[in-house]
């Protein structure tokens, strides 16, 4: 892999918190790498096991899913629902042979601006040290005809 | 319900090694209901399926789909127009499912996705704990209604062993010493007494032990 | 108790009122018979029978019925032990005539230990009939003369037939009536677990005692002396439905360096002269794990020697 | 506005002052069909609540909670925010008031700035920031906070050097240099004042050395230094050297409790809570082990939940409390400083501390003082507005009314409740003219396409220059023209300006657009304006997705002009991938039943069925005992003297003649049914001769006033000797001129008994009031009796201070003990032939000498806990919870506090925490407010983003209903599947995703549709 690789990542967040808190960073002007893409979501507790995993097969470098603070889900426990299905999908990744460290779960409150943007750049340069995703990484085949 | 656990994943991959296109085949029975088959888990094991592929640079189809139940002919019969358009059919359902759908397409292949474990419920959302042994003869009238051949680990029908701790068997921490729940209950309703007389041996003629069983109603079997 | 059912020693020591002493072997993870016989070598003469384990803790041994076989030959008496994990009835028939027609007079009946604990945990176990069941069917055979199918035997065997019993094991009030149900399925002697645990195994006694068991009955107290701290706290931790007290523990880890196994002797010889006098205690099962050189010392320092020899 | 001046009673109210109290009363009022006017000095809404961190004793996240109640008054078409103005004069009566209104120019043309902050960006001027506490520094253009509503830019012209260089860069023309104040006159109904508080500086206190250092700060500065949004972004430092700090004091009771020097000899009620809530986040905040310390006279943790948050900041986190009086801060060279305390003992102590943080006290805000002057209402000597316990947020004039504190000081839930209160008062002379002055806006049909092909509309806007200046707006409407389905696109300068929004409807009906996409800002602060729009050009609101390409792109990415292209594009594609698969979500309405069932009759029951008839509605009452009244029979005067027996059978009374209200004693909630706005209550009476009879009512809402009692003691020889008695009886005796308590020489207050145990690890909140008030009027009647009064910390908050202070003057001895020492009361046997002749001896170890005393009190008087009734069956019928003390549990402890988190239930009084008169009051009249939300209206909207069941895939597993937050579906046994009302569902989703037959979709966040945005956004571009 190249010093160039770019990798995009996809960050499921909570309208309550994490999305509120992107944002606030957006407000405070912080800065964090173009990589992340946010998709919108009423509640991590509706992010799927499914969700994440098209996403892996969609290509994604990274996935992470970005809820309130335990103990303060604006639904009560859906973040913590979030965690355990992130922490299964980290499983299967390692089954699979991939890193699991391209998923994670990440906590934080509507105020946390500055916290949203480390979590960006933590979260792309890891991926960036891992590499692009295996999924990628080998010429696909074309898709056999029906 | 039968209860069932996903298999491994390297277990499914290897069954599906030679394949370019397969079906998961799900079942809306059992194991839907205990999260393991249903039309979720065949997602899941689609994408994971599809992502391995693509990780080893193999080409592979994968399409999904879910049968109302794979325990009965007409609904496997529904299959039967796509059937044959792929290398191998992966059955989600317990292991009645991949065998009733072999029986209707003898010139297809079919796994098996997941290990049939036993016959249980869901004590708590996400646990589930076996009760029935399917032995053919119940006998849970003479435990108020617990079941030592299903729930001691050896079978006891005179127990407790004598291993059992603070309530747990010997083998797990997890598991219920049922003899110890059995005592205790008869205790509490001073019906000791009861299990004081000698359980003679069990017949086991109408368990698995007596050769594959099958169960007849006259009065139901068609004509013709 | 007037007829003799099997005519062993250890029955006839029993019922001629004699503080039975009974010891136990295991049998080699190997066919080294000389081992085996050396174990019994130290035995001999020490002891009125020696129980012979079934894949004790469901570990692959010798066969127990041939182990016993050769002690036969040896010129001791064989308490062949039996469980219900490995055979199923008909085995456990075929089995039980063989021993009898190799010398074999005494027999304990015993469900076994979960196979998921030994050396082969990926095995089916059998379980067709329980420890309870296995007693009746012993003495079906030996007193009717019948198969469990009712079918005639040819030269029943006589066996003494032993059961094993857990004084300390839960549920604790319901030990004494399990213990009562095997007398009543036909075990003419019980042995029990290693006891530890006095306040317990008095209070169990006494229960007996009130409820006319040991009438019915010869109870032998089972000890098992402590070799190392280790050994006692793995015991108490590990052992399934076995109790050790914190104040024993304590007492091995307060004694001298290099006296500790002499410690555990001491209070397994303080054990033994409570027994003798216990009301309902027959006699005392002596397992000494591995350490059947130590045996003779052990009868020798409880005053149980020399053996009483049989009318 | 309205200029003509009316003498008619007016169905519009105002609400001066719009911090969290303020907001809550205008929102219960506004949506209970009054038009508010919410006024306020400053420029945004939100109050002191807004500056702060995290609130206790959750720890939630302040800025989180207060949000979405920021936005909902920003946006609500009958709340008229009035920000920068101040009220001048309020001439006319109760019911047609005329107030007139300066508004002070912001010279920001609100309703054309799109806060861009293209303006701040270029100001040359520096001011100090005040919201940061003057930590830091802002812009002479300048926005209060990111999230502050009016979303709109102000000029403050103290900083403002005129260069005109804002008011080029605005594209949207919003600058007017020219402005002036302008006066209004309002034509309102009712006046709310909720003003709040300011937090007391303490420069003035010499010893504290605060302003001569840095690294003295208030609490208000710590709350600014914690928060993420803070001066350092969320880092602990201190502000002399930012340095990370290791030693952390904090010192209690600055410009509190302190007549001396601060003149305030009130509590402030807050500090002792906000105080361990700063220790236990500052600890969080940094990694290396923070000492943190409490110096304290008494820790006054009274609320619910507060000793157990005590217990854990002692116990589980380490927090030191240092029961002490300071006696000076000293400055050290390097920053640090020296404490010098004095220890109860009298020893004299020192410690160094890396920074100290005074637990500055609050006070009235001096513009409030000066309002109330102008509208003539009665002030307290502390300046706070004047009320009586029983009429808790009435002001001395008519037609006022106050709440939070500015009434006095009191944390956040008080002030919610005492506003919803306020809210239910005010507008109980109003309900005839309900819903007259309201707005209601007229929306065209929603056209129906169903059947149709999705045909997108993407509109791009360039936002001034935040969005076009850093990425290539044409490049991305071109590029949005390749998508799928979209048949048209446009870039527009301000896509949420007003003229924007007309050509957008146009276009959308000329083109028959049918599902829209903004890629603009954020949804959070513009999706609602967009949707409206949405709606009045006919298409259902749900139709509409937005790409957030400034907030979260070209604000963050502006070094980076070709990424953030490249970013915008990706998001619009997400956007409109899933634009694809959206559809409308109708809305169905539901009748609502006009009445409301409340449940026990103590003074909380009254209160509330009283209101709600007074309101307009049918209440009915439902009392299982056999007399109205519960506790407060027992009760011989509220905490500031007024008694409470007349209170009481004018309260019984007035609730027996009520036309609205039905009564319905001895009897027994025994099933309901339903939902918010619809449920069915089955009730069963005891007849007289024993027989059963049931009655089915019908009721749109419910209020739970279900009440509590006295415990009673099993310590201190309580039963054994005729002198020891428990509060209420001592009550009951003074009434009665008891000769026990006329003739006692020697009376013994223990205070805590059966609270603040290992069984019941809270406090009962009133007690310590209950005898300092008990204590005094021994010693009025009985001027030579001696009296001891022994306890854990007295917490007298708030004015009940003065009765702390009294006490002391009258020569009420107080023994403070310990909770693993606690007196021992024994009885000396007496003369055998004389009945009760036998002695009461008391020991108690003395805190300052530290040795036993021993007493012979001729009285005892226990300050026995409170405990919730017994309902366990009650609280089932209706699914709420309670706690593991028994209390019932609100909503959410700091801005829902008197709601069940299930819709449509509310509660008041003992049965949700101890609490004094005047405050069950002030919450049985907020859960009035609160059930007016519902049963004022005819019909409710229900519907929109929540979970639906597909039937034909459920496989009636159970999972949806055990993995619910709310326990919402459940299995219709008759229907074969799982149903989720559409009424209760929160719409978070968890449903969906656990269903293993995917039979469950959350409308609006579908499989399809979330899957459909992942896919776009990896698919080769």
């Amino acid at each position: 892999m190249s010093d160039a690789f770019e990798p995009t990542i996809i960050a499921f967040c909570c309208k309550y918190c994490a999305y509120a808190a992107a944002d606030l960073a957006g407000s405070m002007r912080l800065s964090y790498p173009a990589n992340i893409k946010i998709s919108q979501v009423p509640c991590t507790g509706r992010v799927d096991i499914v969700h994440l995993l098209k996403a892996i097969e969609d290509g994604a470098d990274g996935v992470y899913v970005a809820g309130c603070m335990e103990g303060d889900c604006h639904f009560v426990s859906g973040n913590l629902k979030a965690l355990k299905r992130v922490t299964c999908v980290k499983k299967t990744l390692a089954e699979l042979g991939m890193e699991p460290e391209r998923v994670e779960m990440f906590n934080l409150s509507s105020a946390m601006g500055p916290r949203f943007a480390e979590i960006a750049i933590e979260m792309t340069d890891r991926i960036r040290k891992l590499g692009p995703s295996p999924v990628r990484r080998q010429p696909q085949p074309e898709a056999a005809a029906e | 319900m039968i209860v069932a656990d996903r298999k491994s994943l390297s277990e499914i991959q290897d069954m599906v090694r030679d394949c370019r296109k397969i079906l998961l085949v799900g079942c809306k029975g059992c194991v839907t209901v205990c999260n393991v088959g249903g039309l979720k888990e065949v997602q899941v094991l689609a994408a994971t399926l599809r992502i391995a592929a693509k990780i080893e640079g193999r080409p592979l189809i994968v399409e999904e789909t879910v049968l109302e139940r794979q325990c009965d002919p007409e609904y496997v019969e529904m299959l039967k127009p796509v059937v044959d358009n792929f290398d191998a059919v992966v059955s989600m359902a317990c292991g009645v499912g991949p065998q009733f759908l072999s029986e209707a397409y003898p010139q297809q292949r079919f796994f098996p996705a997941v290990n049939t474990t036993f016959f249980g419920g869901a004590v708590a959302h996400g646990i589930w704990e076996e009760r029935c042994a399917g032995c053919g003869t119940c006998i849970i009238h003479y435990f108020d209604g617990m079941c030592p051949v299903a729930r001691c680990s050896k079978s006891l029908m005179n127990g407790p062993c004598g291993g059992s701790d603070h309530g747990k068997c010997e083998i797990s921490r997890n598991i219920n010493c049922i003899w110890d729940m059995i005592v205790r209950k008869k205790t509490e309703q001073g019906r000791l007494n009861d299990l004081l007389d000698i359980v003679p041996a069990k017949n086991w003629q109408t368990a698995r032990d007596g050769g594959p069983r099958q169960s007849r109603r006259e009065e139901l079997i068609q004509n013709g | 108790m007037d007829d003799l059912k099997s005519g062993s020693n250890l029955e006839k020591v029993l019922k001629a009122g004699h503080f039975a002493l009974t010891g136990e072997c295991g049998p080699p993870k190997g066919a080294n018979i000389a081992h085996l016989k050396e174990k019994f070598a130290h035995l001999k003469g020490v002891v009125d029978a020696v129980n012979l384990t079934d894949n004790q803790t469901a570990v692959v041994r010798l066969s127990s019925w041939a182990a016993s076989a050769i002690m036969v030959q040896d010129g001791l008496e064989p308490n062949f032990q039996m469980v219900c994990r490995d055979r199923n009835r008909l085995a456990m028939q075929s089995d039980i005539l063989g021993a009898y027609a190799l010398g074999v007079r005494n027999m304990l009946c015993l469900s076994g230990d979960h196979q998921k604990f030994g050396n082969h945990p990926a095995a089916k176990n059998v379980y067709d009939i329980d420890s309870m069941q296995l007693i009746s069917l012993v003495k079906k055979m030996r007193d009717e003369g019948r198969f469990m199918n009712d079918d005639v035997i040819d030269t029943p065997p006589r066996l003494f037939i032993g059961a094993a019993a857990n004084p300390f094991a839960e549920p604790f009030d319901f030990r004494i009536y399990r213990m009562t149900k095997k007398i009543a399925a036909g075990a003419d002697f019980i042995q029990t677990q290693c006891i530890y645990n006095m306040d317990r195994f008095r209070v169990f006694m006494k229960q007996a005692v009130d409820m006319g068991l040991t009438e019915k009955c010869f109870i032998l107290a089972g000890v098992t002396p402590m070799k190392t701290v280790g050994m006692a706290s793995y015991m108490a931790k590990s052992v399934p439905g076995m109790e050790v007290p914190e104040s024993l523990i304590k007492r091995l880890k307060g004694a001298e360096k290099g006296k500790v196994a002499e410690e555990g002797i001491r209070f397994c010889l303080e054990q033994i002269e409570e027994f003798k006098t216990m009301k309902g205690v027959a006699g005392v099962h002596l397992m000494a794990i591995e350490w059947e050189h130590r045996v003779p010392e052990i009868a020798e320092r409880a005053g149980l020697l020399p053996r009483p020899v049989a009318p | 506005m309205n200029l003509q001046k009316t003498t008619e009673k007016t169905g519009s109210v105002m609400v001066v002052g719009a911090g969290v109290a303020g907001i809550q009363a205008s929102l219960d009022m506004a949506n209970a069909g009054y038009f508010v006017h919410l006024v306020d000095n400053s420029t945004s809404v939100g109050g002191l609540m807004a500056q702060l961190d995290k609130t206790f004793p959750t720890n939630d996240c302040a800025m989180c909670v207060i949000s979405p109640f920021l936005v909902e008054v920003g946006r609500h078409l009958n709340i008229n925010i009035i920000s920068n103005s101040e009220v001048e004069s309020l001439e006319g009566q109760a019911g047609a008031f005329h107030a007139t209104v300066r508004n002070d120019p912001r010279y920001i043309d609100i309703e054309k700035c799109t806060a861009c902050g293209q303006c701040r960006q270029i100001c040359p001027v520096t001011a100090i920031n005040e919201f940061d506490c003057g930590l830091d520094l802002r812009k002479a253009i300048y926005i209060k906070y990111p999230q502050a509503v009016p979303l709109a830019y102000a000029i403050d012209r103290s900083a403002c050097i005129g260069c005109g260089l804002c008011e080029k860069a605005c594209l949207a023309e919003a600058i007017s240099y020219a402005d002036t104040p302008r006066r209004t006159v309002l034509n309102v109904g009712a006046v709310i004042l909720s003003m709040g508080s300011s937090v007391y500086d303490p420069s003035g206190l010499d010893t504290l050395a605060y302003g001569r250092h840095p690294n003295i700060v208030t609490s208000l500065e710590f709350e600014r230094i914690l928060s993420a949004s803070g001066p350092y972004k969320g880092h602990l430092m201190r502000p002399y050297d930012r340095e990370i700090p290791e030693k952390i004091a904090w010192l209690q009771c600055v410009g509190s409790r302190d007549i001396n020097r601060a003149g305030h000899g009130y509590c402030s009620s807050v500090c002792c809570m906000y105080a361990i809530k700063q220790t236990m986040i500052a600890k969080e905040h940094v990694s290396t082990p923070l000492d943190a310390a409490v110096f304290y006279m008494d820790m006054r943790t009274y609320g619910k939940d507060f000793d157990k948050y005590y217990t854990r900041a002692k116990d589980e986190k380490h927090v030191r409390f240092i029961r002490s009086r300071i006696h000076t801060i000293e400055p050290l060279k390097n920053g640090d400083l020296n404490i010098r305390y004095v220890l109860e003992s009298g020893d004299v102590q020192e410690e160094t501390f890396n920074m100290v943080v005074l637990s500055a006290g609050l006070s009235p805000p001096p513009s409030a003082i000066a309002l109330a002057g102008r509208l003539g209402i009665d002030l307290n000597a502390y300046h706070y507005a004047q009320t009586a316990d029983i009429r808790p947020v009435n002001t001395s004039r008519e037609g006022i009314y106050v709440c939070g504190a500015f009434q006095g000081p009191k944390d956040i839930p008080q002030s919610v409740m005492e506003a919803s209160a306020a809210a239910a008062s005010a507008t109980e002379t109003l309900a005839d003219v309900r819903w007259t002055q309201t707005k209601v806006r007229e929306l065209p049909a929603e056209v129906d396409f169903s059947g149709q092909k999705p045909r997108i509309g993407v509109f791009v806007c360039n936002c001034g220059i935040n969005i076009g200046g850093v990425a290539d707006v044409p490049a991305i409407r071109e590029y949005a023209r390749s998508l799928p389905h979209v048949i048209h696109v446009e870039d527009n300068l301000f896509t949420c300006s007003q003229d924007t929004q007309e050509k957008i409807k146009q276009v959308l009906v000329e083109k028959g657009i049918n599902r829209v996409v903004v890629a603009s800002c954020s949804p959070r602060t513009h999706e609602p304006l967009f949707q409206e729009t949405l709606r009045e050009a006919g298409l259902n609101k749900y139709l509409f997705e937005m790409a957030n390409i400034r907030d979260q792109n070209t604000w963050v990415h502006m070094a980076s002009p070709a990424k953030a292209t490249a970013k915008a594009k990706d998001l619009v594609r997400m956007a409109v991938a899933k634009a694809a698969y959206i559809e409308p979500l109708p809305q169905v309405m539901l009748d609502v039943t006009n009445s409301v069932l409340v449940v026990g009759g103590g003074v909380a029951g009254m209160e509330a069925a009283l209101g709600v008839a007074r309101q307009g509605y049918q209440a009915w009452l439902v009392e299982r005992g056999h007399q109205l009244g519960g506790m407060a029979r027992q009760l011989r005067s509220t905490w500031q003297g007024e008694p409470v027996a007349p209170y009481l059978s004018d309260l019984i009374d007035a609730v027996h003649r009520h036309e609205h209200i039905q009564i319905f004693m001895e009897t027994q909630v025994v099933h309901v049914t339903g939902t918010i706005g619809n449920f069915t209550t089955t009730l069963v009476t005891q007849d007289d001769e024993g027989k059963e009879k049931s009655t089915v009512i019908p009721h749109g809402a419910a209020i739970l006033a279900t009440g509590g009692h006295e415990y009673a003691p099993t310590e201190y020889q309580y039963g054994a000797h005729p002198s020891v008695m428990t509060h209420l009886e001592f009550d009951v005796a003074a009434t009665k001129q008891d000769n026990r308590l006329l003739s006692a020489k020697l009376a013994v207050f223990i205070q805590c008994v059966g609270s603040r145990s290992a069984e019941r690890p809270y406090c009962s909140r009133v007690c310590c009031t209950h005898s300092l008030k008990s204590a005094l009027w021994l010693k009025t009647i009985n001027p030579d009796v001696q009296i001891f009064i022994l306890y854990r910390d007295i917490r007298a908050y708030g004015f009940r201070e003065s009765l702390y202070q009294k006490a002391r003057e009258a020569g009420v001895q107080f023994i403070r003990f310990e909770s693993e020492n606690p007196p021992v009361v024994s009885l000396t046997p007496g003369d055998p032939s004389e009945p009760n002749s036998s002695r009461l001896s008391l020991t108690v170890t003395d805190h300052i000498l530290q040795r036993p005393i021993i007493l012979n009190p001729d009285l005892v008087v226990l300050a026995s806990a409170i405990l919730p009734n017994e309902n366990k069956k009650l609280f089932e019928a209706f699914k709420v919870p309670a706690n593991a003390d028994g209390f019932l549990v609100e909503a959410h402890a700091k801005l829902r506090p008197v709601d069940f988190a299930s819709e449509g239930l509310f509660l008041a009084g003992l049965a949700h925490y101890p609490k004094t008169i005047d405050e069950s009051i002030a919450q049985a009249k907020a859960a009035v407010s609160r059930t007016m939300n519902i049963v004022s209206k005819t019909a409710i909207m229900v519907g929109s983003v929540i979970a639906v069941v597909n039937p034909e895939r459920c496989a009636v597993c159970l999972t949806c209903v055990r993995t619910c937050p709310y326990g919402i579906p459940r299995i219709d046994p008759e229907k074969g599947h799982a149903v989720i009302a559409a009424v209760e569902c929160h719409g978070c989703g968890v449903c969906a995703s656990e269903c293993p037959g995917k039979a469950i979709a959350l409308k609006h966040f579908t499989d399809e549709q979330i899957n459909a945005k992942t896919d776009a956004l990896f698919q080769a571009a």
